[in-house]
């Protein structure tokens, strides 16, 4: 869809279905089914801080995992978990960084969607939207120094996060050093209880493609098909020394910000559109219309994720939390170094 | 009736808008019927049209666009969402608000809303105390209200005020606190409480920390030691004169703040006392801050990061024992 | 030449010069005249900090003088002087801002190409560029509230200077509040000394303006005509209510950065380029050409300039400098608010 | 040969360069024969292809940038054309740098050069001093070598370190600071120095000052006054024992510092000194900073917003009197 993509195209996807549309979805239902279990446990008071879900955009994720490769780099957001499985992330991580676990990837230091590890090359995203941007072009430069060669890095932000200055600094200055980076913008149409109108005023995101010399893509983030497409294609041609790539991604946020949050600023109208639609539904309904898997099989994998989930709670409620008195406080890895301020 | 700190700051907003139309709110999320993260401007979009916007996520902008408004005649009112996001607005907020009275004349008489401070599981990102950070540079005014009835008549003054004013609302004492009504007598900006008197340690502090100082007062006055607790109110200007009278009282100090341990607040009173009113002190003075860490976001560390009444209570027993 | 602009097309322009030619050619001529005895006053010693001029962009500044009318916002840049001057900056102030007089519109505090007054309706810039768009946006948005009407904005920028977060998101928030807003961008080839291949990778910056929702022209900055046509018509249209205008100029710089740089670094490829036209050399060309202006007329022209840009450096050299000791020093304007630190 | 402030940070960057290839340099302006608005990296483009490299004026992606390589293995230095426009990277270098080794483990060995200070018509944009601002944070270095000695080790030093670095260069001291040759020796990182021994008064600065605190203890010693001047050389981490050692031997102290008066520098030493060292003082201590105002352009106003010899002498014979 580069370049020309008709935009809000919601047309049936007439090409068969990607090779990888299955794995796909195990990682959009494992992404639904975890999220689900994160969002009960808050609801219960079991875990401390936000819990913010990806409903909705669970196609856009997996795809933008799914195509990465290891030594790539990948700087999730906040409605990433099917990517961040994907690429690789165990559930346990997720599990005992919610729930406190002193043995989390954040040893209880941050929580939540702020993880990430080196050994499951995710950075561990700061909230200032924009500000990853330019720390994966950064890990792209320097890979490229060291004389590595075939990675590329992918990072995702969302049409409110856009706007901000950083997000412009880092868009820019990957094109500059023209580092094999794809940026998977999902627009789903509220950044918070913000709608689009008091957002931006262009017309498509993608168009931003073209200012920053990237190629842009759009894609309906409801469809499967064209997200493996879309951001496999972006990926490919980034791997391949094209341009760094802008995949804008069409859909709605179908839950609040967070799960604080009712979201009643959600208007019916737009609820009506067609990137309103469920991707994990529509990807499940062409599954069985396309007998790709039987009543069986499905109903096979979803109790196999349900018994992951579980199996990861169960272990991450288990452990301890980590103790205030024994904590090591010291911010800098240079321990000579520590002030001593009173 | 109740009301809250959260409330206070939302009716001072209710007022301003309806007392001076020069007054607009501008802020992500704070329009239409959701009113704000923290819903301190929740209804205030439907009752005043046109005069509570949405903006971009785009913070440096919305200083920015706050700043040529003021300047223009208005009395914008900026809503971070969080204060730790002023990061992105700090060069508007020191460079060009800060700045732009003593270079051209013209006032500019913005409000940041700053909503600060540790909260339960908000982690290094949403849990910033920055009121040292802003009061280093010159030509702002820095306000980190303690109690409803501050939170209430600082807000109403600091849209009065034709400089630029970094609020500092305290999001632990957001739902915390509350008041019997709303105040109908106030202490100007630039002035201090004595919020409990006492003979034998004052303890200075501001902001969240003064519930913590008070609550260490009260038991140690049980074992006859009597704390004076002073709420500076204002850490920009900051009222040397009320603090340097508490130390003459009491002859003993120690500074009490939320934020990270390196300069800040509590160094630069403890610096002010001891230039100032180095003879007031019968023993060398004391400070506690956080840890010289981010903020972590396990409660279990959290709570160790930040001083408490139990860390605050050994502090000052040491002190009196000196 | 609205979007369908030919890029870097230096033809002669054909049409009939702009009925305000010759007046725009005073500016141009006064700017030049001014800015020759700054650089060397400077070289003289006779002036503290940076002197920056607009040579090479006299018409493109000052066309964004010429179309703006009392009440309008100004916030102009480093190579503004056409501008300020077409706009209304007396003469005097600049003398006095640059020689240091107590009664420059800065008194001391700020210098040189930092002034501004409300007087003449212009901002005085911060150093951090970018910074000012939003403030434009501020001023639009209150006079709007405020109930006038029939009002813009203008500001300019250069090729480097868009490249920050604050350009961004002032570019941004003004499409989104619809204000009236122009932004004339320079593309003079040089941000200090960086070439543009270190400063973006698009091919051409007015490409910027669609994912803004801006509406975008080209204009060879080294044509008056042209920057008259493209310049009025943008300013205009945002006066119409139309959204805001991007206009991008190409030129080279013609000095240094400051004069105190050599520009060593300007190739001599790029010194053959047709945006390396002298835009005063050319519009005095097309005058004498096209007999608009004698050359007694000219000759009576340039020796008035000289006589008015040494009327105001002679006033200004009889001024006091600011004294120390009598110095207001207080940062705000409530003055029982001040802060008594020792 | 003679070796100027300015050049000694050429030599450590050419001999970083040279010695270790994860070293690359960021920055506006830096590379081609151009050399940086300082010079600062002259040459060195051409002498090392590929490893200094223009960036966009993006302050906050150099930074963020940075963060990215150096969590990558790499020994980025990012020169700031001036410090002040590092507020556009505070976000980056207090929120991403700062914290990223706590957060994650994963170290952030980057360097900010900041071209720092006041000098004649700089005025208000580029001529700051940050070192206060960046140390409150926790997570980062902060260093502001007063000598071409320190200037040349401690930027060495620096990229060294295994956590991000805030190098604070002092404009004036590029030109008008000459030493005979490089260093052969050198005192660790978050060691002080003792510049001038005297048993009167302790006058502990650091940066630029330094060398006004040196003419006026010159001057004093003439009338008998043996002033010790202590070089703190690393704000973050302050070598407090360094400081208490002085005002032991002296029992006086007076801080100066170019930068603004609340907070900051002075305020953390004499609020380390009065908290740990309060018996070692004979009088109040006392401190001397720019003025709170934005740093004026015209060379008349700037002589008086900052310190100077005539003004800490002034001070200091205060102190001596008491
Ligand atoms: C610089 C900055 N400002 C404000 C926030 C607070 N915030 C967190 S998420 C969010 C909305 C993000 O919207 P969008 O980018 O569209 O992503 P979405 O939540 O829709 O996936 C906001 C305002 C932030 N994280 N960073
Ligand atoms: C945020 C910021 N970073 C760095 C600078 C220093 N600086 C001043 S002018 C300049 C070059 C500007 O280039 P450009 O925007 O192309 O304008 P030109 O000078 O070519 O007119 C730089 C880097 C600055 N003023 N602001
Ligand atoms: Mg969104
Ligand atoms: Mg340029």
């Amino acid at each position: 869809m580069l370049q020309t993509a008709e935009r809000g195209a919601t047309r049936k996807s007439k090409a068969p279905p990607h090779e990888r549309y299955l794995e796909a979805f195990r990682w959009m239902l494992l992404t639904r089914v975890l999220e689900e279990k994160l969002a009960s446990l808050y609801r219960g008071g079991l875990i401390t801080g936000g819990v913010y879900i990806g409903r909705g955009q669970e196609a856009v994720s997996a795809a933008c995992g799914m195509f990465l490769q290891k030594g790539d780099v990948f700087a999730p957001l906040i409605r990433d978990q099917a990517g961040r499985s994907a690429f690789g992330e165990p559930l346990v991580d997720v599990a005992r960084t919610y729930l406190g676990s002193r043995l989390g990837p954040m040893r209880g230091r941050d929580g939540n969607i702020h993880r990430g590890s080196v050994k499951t090359g995710q950075l561990a995203m700061i909230s200032h939207l924009g500000a990853m941007i330019p720390v994966v072009v950064g890990k792209l430069l320097a890979k490229r120094m060291k004389g590595e060669k075939g990675f590329v890095g992918l990072t995702t932000i969302g049409e409110g996060g856009m706007q901000t200055g950083a997000t412009h600094e880092g868009m820019n200055i990957a094109a500059v050093e023209h580092v094999p980076l794809v940026i998977v913008a999902t627009n789903n149409h509220y950044a918070y209880s913000t709608p689009n109108d008091r957002q931006f005023a262009c017309s498509d995101l993608v168009d931003r493609a073209k200012g920053y010399g990237y190629e842009g893509s759009s894609v309906d983030g409801t469809d499967l098909t064209q997200c493996l497409e879309v951001i496999g294609a972006a990926v490919r041609r980034a791997r391949a020394g094209r341009p760094p790539q802008l995949v804008v991604a069409s859909t709605l946020r179908l839950a609040g910000h967070g799960e604080h949050d009712d979201a009643s600023y959600v208007t019916d109208d737009i609820r009506r559109e067609a990137f309103a639609q469920d991707a994990l539904q529509r990807t499940e309904q062409l599954i069985v219309e396309q007998e790709l898997l039987n009543r069986e099989g499905l109903q096979h994998m979803r109790a196999q994720i349900a018994a992951e989930v579980d199996e990861a709670v169960a272990t991450a409620q288990q452990e301890d939390a980590p103790v205030g008195s024994e904590e090591d406080w010291c911010a800098i890895s240079t321990r000579e170094l520590v002030d001593h301020v009173n | 009736m109740s009301v809250t700190y959260l409330e206070a700051i939302r009716e001072a907003q209710t007022h301003l808008l309806r007392e001076d139309e020069r007054v607009f709110i501008y802020g992500q999320d704070i329009a239409g019927k959701f009113g704000g993260a923290f819903k301190a401007t929740k209804g205030l979009a439907e009752q005043f049209p046109g005069r509570v916007l949405n903006t971009p996520i785009s913070e440096d902008a919305m200083v920015g666009t706050a700043i040529g408004a003021a300047m223009e005649g208005m009395r914008p009112i900026v809503e971070m969402q969080f204060a730790d996001f002023s990061s992105i607005a700090l060069n508007q907020i020191l460079n060009n608000a800060g700045t732009q009275y003593w270079r051209t004349k013209v006032p500019c008489p913005i409000t940041v809303r700053l909503p600060s401070g540790g909260t339960k599981g908000s982690g290094p990102f949403h849990s910033q105390s920055m009121e040292g950070l802003y009061s280093h540079y010159p030509g702002l005014v820095v306000l980190t209200p303690a109690t409803v009835e501050d939170a209430y008549t600082m807000l109403i003054d600091a849209v009065a005020i034709d400089d630029p004013v970094i609020y500092c609302e305290h999001k632990y004492l957001y739902y915390h606190l509350k008041a019997d009504a709303l105040p109908t007598e106030k202490l100007p900006i630039g002035k201090a409480r004595v919020v409990r008197p006492g003979r034998d340690l004052s303890i200075v502090t501001n902001s969240v920390m003064v519930h913590e100082a008070l609550a260490v007062a009260q038991q140690f006055s049980a074992d006859g030691f009597e704390i004076e607790v002073v709420d500076l109110r204002s850490v920009k200007p900051l009222d040397t004169d009320t603090v340097l009278a508490s130390v003459a009282r009491t002859g003993r100090l120690l500074c009490v703040g939320e934020a990270f341990p390196w300069g800040g607040v509590t160094a630069e009173v403890i610096a002010r006392v001891a230039t100032e009113g180095f003879h007031l002190l019968d023993a060398a003075p004391a400070r506690l801050n956080a840890k010289d860490t981010p903020i972590p976001y396990h409660p279990n560390l959290w709570s160790e990061h930040r001083p408490n009444a139990k860390t605050i209570a050994a502090k000052a027993r040491q002190i009196l024992a000196e």
